[in-house]
């Protein structure tokens, strides 16, 4: 029981092997890479004889519950098949690849990724959960990808694996939505509920949608038409990952998906017309275009993509006999397909070439693998005492047996006919072309036989097709037995796996096929010619000319939408803005609200005169920028006047600062930039913009209008009533400030210290452009410190660092506070600069601002963390009066030091933004000629 | 009184401000229109005050304050600029 | 641990204040070394946060001792401390990273990496939306400084759409805090969610108003259709460790929509319950297309990946269009996952574009790499995870968000979408792939240029993160479950936080 | 409050105002830039005085202590005052911007802006 | 000495600190000791070396001579520009100084500014000369000798320089 | 007073967004300033206007409401940090880039764009 959880993953563990193990030799490196599945093969063989007793093994652990997905594996027949297969067929490519690959490959690179195919694709045999057997189906994408591109220097390689990759991942996740469907219809991720749900789940509305996604996984992983054209280009992969994938494994992962699905979701018109038509079209096809395929792998893969339609079919017919054909036929398909890459890869090793045009009269040089390659081939073919004669009766029994195409169900007979004889003609091809046909022509290398060992896994192979062939109900009785029951979820029917079933219409249609693959291969030169009318279509091509052009078509759309235009980006946001809006305030029927008006008085008309026009005339003129910010400064100081006269002097105080801060900065900003404005907008443009904008500013205004307007309860009668007791201070924003918020302050600060950095950072190595003349071509004058500016601003200092302690005393009570203290500090100090420059003050002023703003920011931080030292919160304040003699009561409070804080880093951001700005100018001013 | 004296003061402010939007607006040099900046801020320390005045309120002094010092330094800087184009050298 | 759910945001701050200082300032070694003791103290403080939220429960920070709703409250609740716990982990792992080299170029990267990480967690660990706007301008502003670290045209380009659409987005923000402050007179965010359902007459309107402003900033943040232009250019040209940095901001605004419309306008909202809904529906969707599309059209990987980034914020978003308890838990696996995974790859292809010479990360070939087989098998990984391949964590992600829809319409919606966008991924990200790993010419450079231990540890740390995600899938989304649970829940996200109020 | 006190504060409050306005008035009429450059300095800082002792005088009664905090306003614009206008002079004059045309000197023009002694220098001086 | 580099600035600063705070407490009057003393120890590098006031009282004396004279200059302008403008006749004057101290200049600057139609416009490089601009130049010898004799020499003494 | 004040308010949006959209980063740097103002007046009246009411305890009867107050108070502080920033951003990218267009290149139908440049 427990065995069955960490059975799959052993081969996982082996990954790691070949790694470790390829400094050693190449045969070791093999050895111990087989060592595990090996082992593995063991451990499943050994549940064999249960299972053969009808007996099925399952194991659970929870993994991620929430998305269905458990860690379930069951061992049941079609598990125990497939897993044999796998495990088998692996061994054998391990043994295959020791000679196949060179000494330049770093073969424990392939092994690794072999091995982890191994485990992928176990992992999908044996999941008993939709989610894990989706996880593992990707898994093998992955991998297959990996050994598909093993030779990735390789341009076919590169672009058949990603196309590979591509087309199954695609499918991949189509079958997961179809099994999240399906485990949504179900009500359960685990397999075997979903099985026994079967009449549920066909009942469902959502079973086409499940039929149709779940068939596009297996479908695409089975390269069933039209997702065929992945495979023969996946032949880029070394040869014994085709004869691996493209044989036993990774490509019967669709058909496992359909076989294991098959009692939940077939049955069905739906799965039928679907399936066998699929299946049918791709049986056809896939042989017609082996039979002009001139390189050898190809017309294997295109064989290979014929039966695994011939598969489909028979899954599709919805016949039970038909699944034990299916499971039959995959058996034997493995088996024969998987020697016959082999073959292929010892001829291509040896002589260098596998065009057939070149390869011919090889039975010279290499009778015995030729022998073992005819063999398998025949069994291709449907030869009787071999393998692939059993499943191909059968076949053609059932398709003599169904009758869901109505009157016209004596086509699929007739077709499955004339697949037979194309399977017949394309088998031949392979032998006579290939063995006898006179001499080689052209080939790289003399063939000889290949190394011992590398024949042993063909021989084995070529020996099962013979014994099966011979004694099927020995060999494979029970596992087909067993498996085919698995697949049926119940019983199976009786059929007969003897070699003679007397004189049929099958048998017929055989003979018919032999004899029809012979003409039609004896008259190939003519078919030829026919197809070579038809322009040669590369699906590689096609694929990457269209992967190509979606990305062109991506590259058009996007160069379109993210054209780099700061306007059109900024557009969209206010455009959502306003549709957002817009369809909200549309439901506003009144503006105003009931709250009283305040009467208008002169003074507020004056200030909102002045205001809209020097507003407007900043809009309207901010092509001369002087003038611009001549008009700025106005609306900055009127705002600052609004502030004032509704109740709100902090707020005046730091506006007014905040804005002279700003408009110096502008300035020193404008010399590097240019002094006017071009005019580039189209006037479509700026009537767009005017639009919006008025739109955007109505908007804004009428929201203003219908809140001011209506009453408000509001959690601030809470911070008045607790301002003095609680915080210490009359001035009720300040104390927010500090203390209420003073989180937020904080952050604030630390905003003004990151831009200070932040600027620093910019103006580092920054390579200014300098105008040596004004906007109108003048020349700069000469004076660079104007004497009067200069001794009255020294006189100025000591001054305004009065006030501004005056205003950091003070602010706890009445307005101020540390951040307007800061800037006017700031603003004194820059006038200095402004006076005397950059040089005088370097001699003079040995501050760092760099350590004011961290000194300021962990100041802060610090005033707030000693409230820990008294078991309260962050930033938690503290006040007290004390007494001293000759003075009298005074308050020292927490908050203060919060606001010295504050103070340093202001200073320290300001001066640091500004005095830098200016230090970087003077020394790479343009010197001008003082006489002009 | 004093209401009816404020009322009529401050109007004769708010036209001195209109006479300086004006000039700021007219020009025509642009040192006419950092001349009527200045003259702007005396104006406004005016009806900062008057405001104070009229709301017997002294928390407004520190703002006309505030104006007296930054007006100066922004004019300054405005005049440097376009003296020397670059104010901080 | 009383004041433990502060500890996110005060570590890197005071860290950050005192590499300001000498003198560790005058010093890159010391700087180096105090980042990495200040993001690993932070990663233990997160984690300590997180397991003490999952065993005891939401903790509420009164800052200043002032309870909610006047003062401001740090919420530590199940997503913000796991989504802490996650910047942490990146800042960690990203530092390692830049400490080889990465953080030369430039004055102050140390302290304003350290800002932007408490900008970060501020913002998740806020209960108050004003203080919310103060770190959202802390981590914008300091992504600001960090944009441009290391210099160069292409940064001050893309640095200037990103700074000035992001200064038009807080204004919007104040204009839309305004309003709700106007109508609802609180800030606190479990407050206004009890207040919101008592608003009356015409003023639920204008909250709307004001309710979609917000949505609008959120959505520019996280890169939502039409706002998404800023994001590919901003991110493929920051400096790597900044640009991984990055891959959480979007995971701010998504944090904050499902904050703000879940909590604030949820259920209970009354007249204005789940008023985003009706907006992210489309514009998710769109997000994702034009995300996928972006990843087709991508030139080289670091706009791919900034492209994918815009992928997975569609995604989220949808999640916050389904407002559900189960999408809002796949999507906060999928935001754990998605962004460990982007910065991942924005690490690695700073390697990548250093060691293949004038090519850079361009998808074009060019010389081979010198240590081929590590960077090849760190990229096979990362871009498992990101086009969401089992078995990396972008499946599991994935498929809650799949199995997250609920009606046939959604489903009929959102499946195709996410799927074709993987499909997208899967594409570009192997076309990337197969030509960095295997279109070569010349030899590897022999300059010093291999990965140092450093870096590989930091890329290791968040690429090898992701198996561990669907290793312990279950207790996480378990987690995840939970979390959304509470974020669901008006009691546990509102009432529970405001003593003294009961429904 | 006492009517003497309120006479007192309305005059200066008026005088002021005129001040004010005769400054803003001046900065109209005056036909160029030099001219104006007086009225602003001059005129309106006496306005603005006499508005500060009006609420020097209003304040102190208020509060019912002396309220002199005014005098600072005062002693800013006058320190300021001058330079400003000296700037502003300085920037006309390096403009080049041309007096009114009756300006007497206006020779000296060039030499200013060039900061040099008057080129008449020696007929001036006494 | 040293504790009080700038003393002509602390006595300003501690009466500025009273005023600013109207108020004499004894808090208020340590704490304007404490401004006076120590800002112009922390600004005291902030300065070039300018002249020492020498007779204090005669600056006293010709700030009330000043503050006067500003009012009066006020009137006087006041008048001339409500007047006609077409009488006036404007015009630049350029006056030889020759104090040689900035802060004299400049104080010199600041009081032509300030008194009766003149504005002071221009120092010229080599500090001799100041260019003044007056609103209505009747006569330029006269305007030129009162501004020597009312102004300059005052504060040549005043600062001895 | 309302109203003139809520007009203000949208003129002042409405002006900032305008020129915000402009092309030149100082353009739209002085656009955001305009914005910057208008959304301090918006912030602060979300709190209601009132005339002599500062919120300071014993200097009026009654008192306005102090909280938007501080959020402007940082809302200013924060806007001015992001338009200091903007500013050397915008020198920055004239520095690096040789024009001072938002996009960093000058639209193509523009020769005499260029002009106004200055010199090294």
């Amino acid at each position: 029981m427990n065995t069955l959880i960490w059975l799959p993953f052993l081969p996982l563990l082996g990954t790691l092997i070949p790694l470790f193990s390829s400094r050693y030799s190449r045969t070791a490196c093999a050895f111990y890479t087989a060592a595990l599945p090996a082992l593995t093969l063991f451990l499943v063989l050994s549940y064999a004889g249960d299972i053969f007793q009808g007996e099925r093994f399952q194991a659970a652990i929870p993994w991620i519950p929430n998305i269905g997905l458990e860690l379930a594996f069951r061992l049941d027949g079609l598990a125990l098949l497939f897993s044999i297969l796998i495990l088998g067929i692996g061994l054998l490519v391990i043994l295959y690849a020791r000679y196949y690959l060179s000494e330049k490959d770093p073969i424990g690179k392939f092994y690794a990724f072999l091995i982890l195919f191994m485990f992928a694709m176990l992992g999908v045999v044996l999941s008993d959960n939709l989610i894990q057997l989706w996880f593992f189906w990707e898994l093998t994408s992955i991998s297959s990808f990996l050994l598909i591109s093993f030779w990735g220097h390789k341009t076919e390689a590169r672009k058949g694996a990603r196309m590979a990759l591509t087309v199954t991942g695609a499918g991949g996740l189509a079958l997961l939505a179809g099994l999240l469907v399906l485990g949504n219809t179900v009500g359960s991720y685990s397999l075997q509920v979903v099985l026994d749900s079967g009449d549920l789940i066909k009942s469902s509305s959502n079973y086409p949608v499940i039929v149709v996604l779940v068939l596009l996984g297996a479908f695409t992983k089975s390269a069933q038409f039209p997702f065929h054209f992945w495979l023969p280009n996946a032949m880029a992969a070394p040869t014994p990952v085709s004869a691996y994938l493209h044989s036993a494994t990774m490509v019967k992962a669709g058909i496992f998906l359909m076989a294991r699905f098959y009692p939940a979701l077939a049955d069905t018109n739906l799965w039928f017309l679907i399936v066998s038509l699929t299946g049918l079209a791709t049986f056809l096809m896939g042989a017609y275009i082996a039979l002009f395929q001139h390189d050898l792998k190809g017309l294997l893969a295109n064989s290979t993509i014929s039966h695994l339609g011939l598969i489909t079919l028979l899954l599709g017919m919805g016949t039970d006999l038909a699944a034990v054909a299916a499971v039959f036929h995959i058996i034997n398909h493995a088996i024969f397909k998987a020697s016959l890459f082999m073959a292929a890869g010892i001829i291509d090793h040896e002589s260098g070439s596998r065009d057939m045009r070149q390869l011919n009269g090889l039975w010279k040089y290499m009778p015995y693998t030729a022998t073992l390659a005819m063999v398998a081939s025949a069994s291709m073919a449907g030869v009787p005492l071999l393998n692939g004669f059993l499943s191909k009766e059968m076949f053609f029994t059932e398709t003599l047996h169904q009758a869901s195409l109505g009157s016209l169900s004596w086509i699929i007979p007739v077709l499955a006919t004339l697949g037979g004889a194309l399977a017949v003609a394309y088998s031949t091809r392979f032998i006579h072309d290939v063995f006898f046909n006179g001499e080689p022509i052209n080939l790289p290398k003399t063939p000889h036989e290949p190394p011992r060992y590398m024949r042993v896994p063909v021989e084995i192979l070529v020996g099962l097709c013979l014994l099966v062939g011979i004694f099927p109900g020995f060999l494979a009785g029970d596992l087909l037995a067993s498996a085919a029951s698995a697949t049926l979820n119940g019983p199976i029917p009786e059929y007969s796996l003897s070699i003679w079933h007397g004189f049929n219409l099958p048998l017929l249609m055989s003979a018919i096929a032999v004899v029809g693959g012979l003409i039609v291969y004896k008259n190939r030169s003519h078919m030829f010619k026919f197809q070579a009318q038809f322009p040669k279509s590369n699906p590689l091509m096609v694929f990457e000319a269209s992967v190509q052009f979606v990305t062109r078509q991506a590259g058009t759309l996007i160069r379109f939408t993210e054209n780099g235009s700061l306007q059109r980006y900024i557009f969209a946001v206010l455009g959502l803005m306003v549709i957002m809006t817009i369809s909200t305030l549309v439901k506003l029927n009144t503006t105003a609200g009931l709250r009283p008006e305040i009467p208008v008085d002169a003074m507020t008309i004056t200030a909102a005169f002045l205001l809209c026009v020097s507003a407007l005339a900043t809009v309207i003129w901010h092509r001369k920028r002087v003038v611009a910010l001549i008009t700025l400064s106005v609306v900055g100081l009127i705002v600052s006047l609004a502030f004032a006269q509704f109740s709100a002097p902090d707020l005046a105080l730091t506006q007014l600062s905040v804005e002279v801060v700003t408009v110096i900065l502008l300035i020193l900003a404008l010399f590097f930039l240019p002094q006017k404005t071009p005019k580039e907008s189209h006037p479509r443009i700026v009537i767009r913009d005017l639009s919006i904008a008025s739109l955007i500013g109505g908007i804004i205004g009428t929201i203003c209008y219908a809140i001011m307007t209506r009453p408000l309860d509001t959690i601030s009668t809470f911070f008045t009533a607790n301002s003095k007791t609680g915080g210490g201070g009359t001035n009720v924003v300040n104390v927010i400030l500090v203390d209420f918020r003073g989180f937020d302050t904080l952050g604030e600060i630390t905003v003004l210290g990151i831009a200070a950095l932040g600027i620093y950072k910019l103006i580092a190595r920054m390579r200014l452009f300098m105008p040596s003349s004004d906007g109108k071509g003048r020349p700069w004058s000469d004076d660079k410190h104007p004497i009067l500016l200069s001794v009255i601003s020294q006189s100025l200092l000591p001054l305004a660092l009065l006030v501004s302690a005056y205003i950091f005393l003070r602010g706890h009570n009445l307005p101020g506070g540390g951040f307007i203290a800061g800037l006017i500090t700031s603003v004194a100090i820059i006038q200095q600069y402004i006076a005397h420059g950059v040089i005088w003050i370097k001699t003079r002023l040995k501050l760092d601002y760099q350590i004011l703003i961290g000194s300021g920011i962990g100041i802060a931080t610090l005033s707030g963390l000693g409230s820990w030292a008294f078991g309260h919160a962050f930033l938690s304040s503290w006040f007290d009066y004390f007494y001293l003699p000759a003075i009298g009561k005074f308050e020292l409070a927490s908050a203060m030091i919060f606001d010295l804080g504050v103070y340093l880093t202001v200073v320290g951001a300001t001066m640091l933004i500004l005095a830098n700005l200016g230090q970087l100018t003077t020394s790479e001013r343009p010197v001008l000629k003082e006489d002009e | 009184m004093l209401d009816i004296t404020i009322t009529f003061v401050a109007a004769i402010i708010c036209i001195a401000l209109f006479l300086n939007l004006w000039r700021l607006l007219q020009g025509p040099t642009l040192s006419d229109r950092i001349l009527a900046l200045d003259t702007m801020y005396i104006n406004a320390i005016a009806l900062i005050l008057l405001y104070g005045i009229s709301s017997s309120s002294a928390l407004y002094f520190e703002a006309a304050l505030l104006i007296a010092m930054l007006g100066f330094v922004s004019t300054a800087a405005l005049c440097k600029y376009l003296l020397r184009g670059d104010i901080i050298e | 641990m009383q004041h433990l759910s502060i500890f996110p945001i005060l570590i890197p701050l005071l860290f950050g204040a005192i590499m300001l200082l000498p003198p560790i300032s005058r010093e890159l070694q010391s700087q180096r070394i105090s980042a990495i003791i200040g993001t690993l103290f932070l990663l233990i403080s997160s984690a300590t946060l997180l397991i003490t939220v999952d065993q005891e429960g939401t903790q509420l920070y009164a800052l200043g001792g002032w309870q909610a709703p006047f003062g401001i409250a740090l919420v530590a609740d199940r997503v913000s401390s796991l989504l802490v716990l996650l910047t942490s982990f990146i800042a960690f792992a990203i530092m390692l990273f830049a400490i080889s080299g990465k953080d030369k170029g430039g004055a102050y990267f140390h302290p304003l990496f350290m800002f932007q990480v408490m900008g970060i967690n501020g913002a998740f660990l806020t209960g108050d939306i004003f203080n919310l706007f103060v770190f959202f301008e802390v981590l914008l502003i300091a992504s600001y400084a960090l944009l441009l670290h290391a210099g160069g045209k292409q940064k001050t380009q893309s640095a200037m759409h990103y700074v000035l659409l992001n200064l038009v987005g807080s204004s919007l923000f104040l204009f839309g805090l305004g309003i709700l402050y106007g109508t609802l007179g609180t800030l606190n965010m479990a407050d206004m969610a009890i207040k919101i359902g008592q608003l009356e007459g015409e003023t639920t309107t204008i909250a709307k108003t004001g309710a979609l402003l917000l949505l609008i900033v959120f959505g520019l943040k996280a890169a939502m259709l039409p706002m998404h232009f800023w994001l590919p250019r901003t991110y493929a040209s920051a400096s790597a460790p900044v640009a991984a940095l990055f891959s959480i901001m979007t995971k701010v605004g998504i944090y904050s929509i499902f904050r703000v419309y879940t909590v604030i306008f949820g259920d209970e909202a009354g007249e204005l319950a789940n008023i985003a809904q009706n907006w992210l529906w489309p514009l998710a969707l769109l997000t994702i297309a034009a995300g996928s599309i972006g990843a087709f059209a991508s030139p080289n990987l670091k706009t791919l990946n900034a492209n994918l980034v815009i992928v997975s914020s569609g995604s989220l978003l949808v999640c916050a269009a389904l407002n559900s308890e189960g999408a809002t838990s796949a999507a906060l696996y999928y935001m754990v996952h998605s962004t460990l995974a982007s910065a991942g790859l924005f690490l690695l292809a700073d390697i990548i574009a250093r060691q293949r010479g004038k090519a850079e990360d361009r998808i074009v070939h060019s010389r081979p790499f010198s240590q081929p087989r590590l960077i090849g098998f760190a990229f096979a990984l990362s871009a498992m995870t990101l086009i969401g391949m089992p078995p990396l964590s972008g499946f599991v992600g994935k498929i809650m968000i799949l199995q997250a829809t609920q009606s046939m319409a959604q489903t009929l919606w959102i499946w195709p979408l996410i799927i074709i966008s993987s499909l997208a991924a899967l594409i570009a990200l192997s076309r990337a792939g197969t030509t960095f790993f295997w279109r070569h010419n010349g030899s590897p450079s022999t300059d010093d240029i291999a990965a140092k231990p450093t870096e590989i540890a930091g890329i290791a740390l968040l690429i090898l993160a992701s198996p561990l995600l669907v290793l312990f899938g279950g207790e996480l989304s378990e987690f995840t479950q939970q979390a959304a649970n509470h974020l669901h829940s008006i009691q546990s996200s509102a009432y529970s936080l405001l003593p003294g109020v009961t429904p | 409050m006492p009517f003497y006190l309120e006479i007192i504060i309305c005059l200066s409050l008026i005088i002021g105002a005129s001040f004010l306005f005769i400054g803003s008035y001046g900065l109209i009429r005056l036909p160029d830039i030099y001219m104006r450059l007086h009225s602003p300095t001059k005129a309106s800082t006496l306005g603005i005085t006499g508005v500060l002792v009006a609420s020097m005088i209003f304040q102190s009664y208020e509060k019912g202590g002396f309220s002199v905090q005014e005098l600072l306003i005062t002693l800013f614009l006058l320190i300021t005052a001058p330079i400003a206008a000296n700037m502003i002079a300085k920037t006309a004059l390096h403009h080049k911007i041309k007096p009114l045309k009756r300006t007497q000197n206006q020779d000296l023009i060039d030499s200013i802006c060039e900061r040099e002694e008057p080129k008449k220098a020696d007929e001036k001086s006494v | 000495m040293k504790l009080f580099p700038m003393p002509f600035h602390s006595i300003l600063l501690f009466v500025v600190w009273l005023l600013l705070n109207n108020s004499f407490s004894a808090g208020h009057i340590v704490l304007a000791t404490f401004f006076a003393i120590g800002i112009p120890l922390l600004v005291g590098d902030m300065r070039d070396e300018h002249p020492k006031i020498q007779k204090p009282w005669l600056a006293i004396k010709y700030v009330l001579m000043v503050l006067k004279d500003i009012v009066s200059a006020n009137i006087e302008v006041a008048l001339l520009i409500i007047g006609p403008v077409y009488r006036l006749s404007p015009g630049f004057v350029a006056v030889p100084i020759n104090i040689n101290s900035d802060l004299g200049i400049t104080v010199l600057a600041s009081t032509v500014s300030l008194t009766p139609g003149t504005v002071s416009a221009e120092v010229s490089k080599d500090k001799k000369w100041l260019y003044i601009h007056t609103l209505h130049l009747m006569n330029e010898a006269k305007l030129v000798e009162e501004i020597k004799s009312r102004y300059e020499s005052p504060i040549k003494e005043i600062f001895g320089c | 007073m309302e109203g003139i004040y809520a007009f203000c308010v949208g003129l002042l949006t409405a002006c900032g967004i305008f020129l915000t959209l402009r092309g030149r980063s100082f353009s739209v740097v002085i656009g955001l300033t305009l914005l910057s103002y208008a959304v301090n007046l918006f912030l602060f009246a979300s709190g209601r206007l009132k005339l002599n009411a500062a919120a300071v305890l014993g200097q009026s009867e009654q008192y306005s409401d102090p909280l938007p107050q501080a959020l402007v108070l940082t809302a200013i502080v924060i806007g001015f940090a992001m338009t200091a920033f903007a500013v050397i951003l915008a020198m920055r990218a004239r520095a690096d880039l040789g024009n001072d267009h938002v996009d960093g290149t000058l639209p193509s139908n523009n020769e005499d764009s260029q002009r106004s440049g200055g010199q090294h």
